[in-house]
This record gives structure tokens, C-alpha cells and sequence, in this order.
């Protein structure tokens, strides 16, 4: 983990993604999506991708462009299906995208354990389910828990409001969701930010993802203020 | 005991949340689930002191935001654009759902498919081929909240009981729920049995005729 | 957990502490101590206590202080023995306070599972060492794992620099420490800060540990500003 | 292919301190144990950009603070009052020991009681009845980092090597050791065998022949 680097375009911070990987991408619902990363990703051209999300895009913008791209080979996530989730749900029903749906907060703690170098957890959710098929179930305590293991990324695409040069993150309000765990849990993590400020900018007692789980930092190129469903 | 209101109708969704939120001790952390639930939020007086958690990443929660106030990085679990209140927080999704894992909310209202007078809920998947699984928080939610309370219409659209003696649909979660808030009637549910708090437009001799579940 | 109290006088906030309680105690060293709520529980009596803390205190103050009043059953940290643990030392050496050994991380990690509802997790510190003695291990991915289990307290006693009325805290630089974590962990979290600040003078995106996990909160009767060493 | 520094005395603790220095790559994310291993800091140019983590829950961390920059809420691990470089940031402990066991510091440098060719590394504990076992960080800082380094003077006093075919401490981390620095030489160790890099004011062959390592 070499210190953060600053890069001038998206073109520069998505470079290198190779087909095949597994690309840990942020928000939820629209709301801390790294749009631009991934409008980068789709020029890259990478593909045979396992994307871990919460949901499987929306309308045809970030990570439904790159489904409808016929980028990603698998979906690990939540909550594919939503009222805007077409171009996942026309691929999912043609058999051109596997799904693994996973618990919300397991998706989460999943990741949290792999940048933390926990091998495996006992977790309460999904017990007795159809989620929980598969899965070794261990009772402490008198409750039953089932054992979930780590989800890693090879890259994380994110995005936070700032980052110093030195790749602190803070994030704004709910756009925050998934952008500090999956930092944690990608070999290489891409962030795209509103802002860049100077180094000594950020109050070191309020950064949020300190700059040691940050790879390659890049501006936005347009800030996405867009709600969902009015757009 | 059972209470029944014999001189109205059954309750509104409206109603129901109403009645719901009569039920919220002051002072708890509450998560709201997608759907009617949401609508309690409205039922809360602001000196209640009722903290509304919403899983993607907030305490302190404000209602829906109109116009000029919405803001693309501010939503709730159902992505609605939502405000903030003074004294609000966020965090990320590891601490949010560890925040309702760990038993830290005092109450969860949850919509449902069913849920069995075992407590078990129904509320994430139809189970019907070619429905696209999706679970969201759900499954989460309904272990993680020390009081899980349900909320729906007690009876389908073609007069089905949805309040059954074990459930049909895949499961959310075990033994979970403690209470169903529906229409016509309140439940006390879980492994001790069942109890019918309160009826709305019908007799507890009809409702528990209707419903089947007791002899 | 209600809404948090603020109270008046530490004599209030560590008021309905029962003996053979579990008590988390927040600080590293003198770092994050919360002197004030340590010296009001020991006005308030409480005894067999199982104290969970990184160290087993520096000089007479303090832990130290609530260790030379008699009223620790067992210490369960990771490290006791420091150059000023004479009062620790000697009650330890007479048979007169227990010792449980934890390894930091997993000190640390161990408070979090119990706040996060996690019934154990897989840990590769310690393992082959005389500390993996009696603890399940697990090979995954090729790697030996130990079977932790969570630290759950009765009441946390922590400090922090400021609180609003309704629990939320923010920490100044490493006095953070175990704080977000005890008050994650135990049943009641007692916290004194150097300031409670009005309602909405915190920056939501900078609250560190939200109201939720706070019970009691009391104004510092002093500041603390002591280093180590030089006191 | 060792490299025999014969023209000097072997190293005094702050000339290894400057010799480790050299090999941590510009740009490191590095925790310095306590003891000898906090003297490497004090040889990083400050262009090599090497940041330092400190257990206790920051990086970016400056050199030691004296008088009047002495805050008693900024230690490092040691306890010792230190000061904060432009662009640290401060974490709580489970974030920083996570950060630590997720392997995404680079290289981690600690002081050893032994240290085996194997990578076996003995550091908290020395196993005396009556001695108060402490193991702080150790343990997780052992397996922690992507690189652990050992720094520790290659005899006691009684002139018993420290680098053994097995330890006779109790452990502290098993096979996670892959380079020892000591004043009289730096060696390579781990599964795949040792190997010996340099020597300091002792020749290969006394070296080995003192050591009793090599047949």
C-alpha cells in the first residue's frame, strides 16, 4: 500500500481493472455511486466483472450502464430489484448475470471482516432462512448463529465528498454507506470526490477513511445532485 | 384481555400507524421499515424524543424532504429523499446494521407477507418462479431490533389469512416478531403463544373465527 | 436504551452500579481515562468487579486508584505490567486480584462483536502461542484461525471531549481510543467529557460515537491534561 | 550473497536504526514497536513520505513532543506524548487494530527477546515464574504487517545468540518474521530457510561458526 495518488482523470484511475476481477462498487441507490468511475470503467473495458453492491443499478445510469454494457458476469448484492431496475432484471431473466443476494448487513460485515483480517463470523442473520442454506449454523449461548466469511475486492470504485492528498476521506451525510468498508476490503481503492483539498485540510480527529485504504483519488468531473426517481 | 372497538370500522393504514406510534415508549430508537411503516413517522409528537434510525447510515432522521430540501446524499432505506434533525448522526453500513445486530433499537416495525403466530415473518420474497430475490435489510432488521413489530392488512386481497400458524412464504426470520399491528386486529405472537390485544370492527369471536387459529 | 441523560455530578452518573458488576474502562495509559467517573465509583462503593481495560493502571490514580481501594475481582486486559502498575503489581502478587491476558486487538475486537451482535469471530493473532491455549482453531483459506468470543460489560466508564444532549460524542486524537468501542459494548455507557455542547453544535458527519450507544454523560469535574510519566 | 562490512565494530542500536531505515520503501505505511524500533524514525527523511501508525489509533504520527507540545490526549503506543504531521487522521482501536490484522501496513519493525530461522518470533513474555505476562500489541502487530522485521541485539549479555533454531520464550507469532536485524548482521528468515544479507565488524564464516545456525 503505497501512499494515495492524486490523478487528473477517471481515464487514469480505473486504468489496469482487468477482466475477471471483483469490483466492490459504493452507494445506495444512487446516493454515494461512483458515477463517473464507472462511465470510466465502461471506456476501459473490462469485463467478466463480479460486482458487490447494494443494489443492481438504476435506470441506465452508473452500475446499470455497465450491466447494460454486458460488463459483469455476476452481482453479489442485496437489493437488485427495484422500480428502476430493468436492465438488471431483463439480464437476470435472459440468464446473462448470475445473482448472489446476500443480507444487507452481512454484505457490510462481510467486507469489514475481509479489511480486517478476520477469517469468518458468526452472524444471527438469514438463521432458518432460504439465506441461510448452505451455511454451517453454530449455537452460543442458546442462539443459533450461521458462520459468513469474508468478501474481498480487487478494486473498490467509491465515492467520498473530500480527499486530502494524502487520500483522507470524509463523506456527506448517507452517501457515506458503503464507501468506508469497502475501502478497507479491495487490494486497490478508486475514489472519486467532490473536492481535493490541500493537505492539513481535513481535521484529523473527523476523517473518515483514513488515507491508508486509499489507492488513486480523482475529481469528479460533474457533481451528481440528481434524486432518485425525479431524474 | 382483549379490547375490542366495536363502533367504527376496521382501521386505515393510516389509522393503524397512528395506533402503532401510541405504542412507542418516549425516548426509543426506532427503525421504520419500507413501506406502510414509514408512515408511523407522521403518528410521532416531536416531544415523544422518538430517534428515528434508518439502516443505510442515520440516527435522527427527519421527515421526507420537499423541493429544495432534497439532496442526492441524503435519503432513507427506500431512497427517499429525507432531512435531518439537530442531534443527527452517520455512519457507515458496517456500523449502522451492527448498531441494530447488537440490539442497540428499542423497536423495528416491519411489514409482512405473513408472519406465524410463532413470531416467525414473511416479508422479503414471494417465493413465486421467476420473482427476482431481493432482501435488502430485511432479514437483518428482523433479528436485530429487541422489540420487532409487524404491520399489515391481516387478511389478502382475496380474504387469505396473513396471520397464520406457520408461514408459506420463505422466511425473514425465526421467532422474531413479538407483536402484529394489522386492520382489525393486535396480536401478541412468539413462542409463548398467541394473544389478541385488540380488535376494530369485528368481535374477537368473529376474528378468531375468521382467522382459524384458535379451537 | 432511552435517550441519554445529562447529569449533574459524577456521584449521579456511576449511581446503581452493583457489586460483581462488569465495568469496561475506557484509556490507553492515562490517555482517555475517565479519572472523574473512576473516583466517583469509588465514593459509590461498588465491589467484585471484573474490569475490563488495556492496562491496569499508572501510579495511584485512577484504575490504580479503584485497584488499591479493593475493588477489582479480576482484570482482564491486554497489558498490566508498566513501569508505575506497582499497586496492580503487588495486589496481583498476593493473590489478590485475577488476571486475564487478552491480546489488544483482540481486546478491542472482541467489545466490538459483543456491540455488533457477532456470537464469535475467527482471529489469526496469537495463534501458536501459550495465549491459544484451550481456544478452538480453525484452518481457512490455509490459514489458522482462533474462535474468539464477544467482551460484553454491564456498564462502560469512558471519557471524551464532547457530548450534545442527546449522547453524541466526538474524541480528541488518540484519547479515542477503546471509547466507540465500550460504549458499543455495554449495557449502560457512562461518559465524561471536557464539554456537553448545545443541541445541533455537532457536525452529524463528524459525530463519532452516536447518541444510541450513550446513557449517562456528565461534565469532567477537571480537565485532564497529565502526561504520563510527568506527573 | 552476503556483503561483509569488515572495516568497522558491529552497529550500535542507532546505526541499525539507520540501516532499517534505508530499507523501508518511500511511501510505507510503518509501526515502530516500542523500545529500539521507535529510534528508526528518527532516520526517515522526511521526503521518503513513510507514514507512522501508532496502535493506539493514529497515522501521521510526528516525533516525540517535548515541553509545551505535549498533549496528554496524543501518545503513542509507548505512552510517550507525541505530535501529529499535516494530513494524520485518528481512528478507535478496533478500526486500528483491524487496519493493522487486515495487512494493509507495509512493514512493521519490533523489538525480540529470540527470534527463530523459521520466523518464530519470542517478544512478551519471558516465561519467569512471577513475571507479569503483558502482551499489549505484540501479538497483532506480529501477524499483522505485510513485512515484520525483528530488531534486537544478535547476543544477550551472557552472549547467547537470540536467533535460534527454535525459541525458548513462549511465542509470540509463528512463521511471520522475514528479516532480523541485529548489530552484527541482517539475516533472512522464515520457511524457506535463512540466509545472511550483511555483517557488521564480524566476518560470514565467524559469524556462522558463533551463531552455531549453519553446518
Amino acid at each position: 500500500m503505497a501512499r494515495a495518488t492524486v490523478l487528473g482523470t477517471t481515464d487514469e484511475a480505473v486504468a489496469g481493472i482487468e477482466d475477471g476481477s471483483t469490483v466492490l462498487v459504493g452507494g445506495f441507490g444512487l446516493a454515494g455511486m461512483p458515477f463517473d468511475l464507472i462511465d470510466a470503467l465502461i471506456r476501459q473495458g473490462a469485463g467478466d466483472l463480479t460486482v458487490v453492491a447494494n443494489n443492481a443499478g438504476n435506470g441506465e445510469v452508473g452500475l446499470a450502464a455497465l450491466l447494460k454494457a454486458g460488463r459483469v458476469r455476476k452481482m453479489i448484492c442485496s437489493f437488485p430489484r427495484q422500480a428502476d431496475s430493468y436492465v438488471f432484471d431483463g439480464l437476470y431473466r435472459a440468464g446473462k448475470v448470475e445473482l448472489e443476494v446476500v443480507p444487507q448487513g452481512n454484505l457490510a460485515e462481510r467486507m469489514r471482516a475481509a479489511g480486517a483480517g478476520i477469517g469468518g463470523f458468526y452472524c444471527p442473520t438469514a438463521v432458518g432462512t432460504p439465506l441461510a442454506e448452505n451455511k454451517e449454523v453454530r449455537r452460543i449461548d442458546g442462539r443459533d448463529y450461521l458462520l459468513e466469511y469474508p468478501i474481498r475486492g480487487d478494486y473498490a470504485l467509491i465515492s467520498a465528498d473530500k480527499a486530502d492528498p494524502v487520500g483522507n476521506l470524509v463523506y456527506r451525510k448517507t452517501a457515506r454507506n458503503f464507501g468506508p468498508v469497502m475501502a478497507t476490503a479491495a487490494t486497490t481503492t478508486i475514489v472519486q470526490v467532490n473536492e481535493v483539498v490541500e493537505l492539513g485540510d481535513l481535521d484529523p480527529d473527523s476523517v473518515i477513511t483514513p488515507g491508508i485504504h486509499v489507492d488513486r483519488i480523482v475529481q469528479a468531473e460533474t457533481r451528481h445532485y440528481t434524486v432518485q426517481g425525479t431524474r | 384481555m382483549t379490547t375490542q372497538h366495536l363502533d367504527r370500522e376496521p382501521l386505515t393504514m393510516d389509522e393503524l400507524a397512528a395506533v402503532i406510534a401510541r405504542d412507542i415508549p418516549a425516548g426509543s430508537f426506532v427503525n421504520l421499515g419500507i413501506g406502510h411503516p414509514t408512515k408511523i413517522a407522521d403518528h410521532l409528537p416531536e416531544d415523544l424524543g422518538v430517534v428515528l434510525h434508518t439502516e443505510n447510515g442515520m440516527l435522527g432522521m427527519g421527515p421526507r424532504a420537499e423541493d429544495d430540501a432534497m439532496d442526492a446524499d441524503l435519503t432513507n432505506a427506500g431512497k427517499v429523499p429525507v432531512t435531518e434533525l439537530p442531534g443527527a448522526s452517520y455512519f457507515h453500513h458496517a456500523d449502522s446494521f451492527a448498531m441494530m445486530r447488537g440490539g442497540h433499537l428499542d423497536v423495528c416495525v416491519l411489514g409482512a407477507y405473513q408472519v406465524a403466530v410463532t413470531g416467525d415473518i414473511a416479508n422479503w420474497h414471494t417465493g413465486r418462479p421467476g420473482d427476482i430475490p431481493a432482501v435488502g435489510g430485511a432479514m437483518d432488521l428482523a433479528i436485530g431490533a429487541r422489540n420487532v413489530y409487524a404491520m399489515m392488512t391481516l387478511f389478502t386481497k382475496s380474504g387469505a389469512p396473513k396471520l397464520v400458524p406457520a408461514c408459506t412464504y420463505p422466511l425473514t426470520g425465526v421467532g422474531c416478531v413479538s407483536r402484529v399491528y394489522t386492520d382489525f386486529g393486535v396480536f401478541d405472537v412468539g413462542p409463548s403463544g398467541m394473544g389478541l390485544r385488540e380488535t376494530y370492527g369485528v368481535t374477537e369471536a368473529d376474528l378468531r373465527a375468521r382467522l382459524g387459529l384458535w379451537t
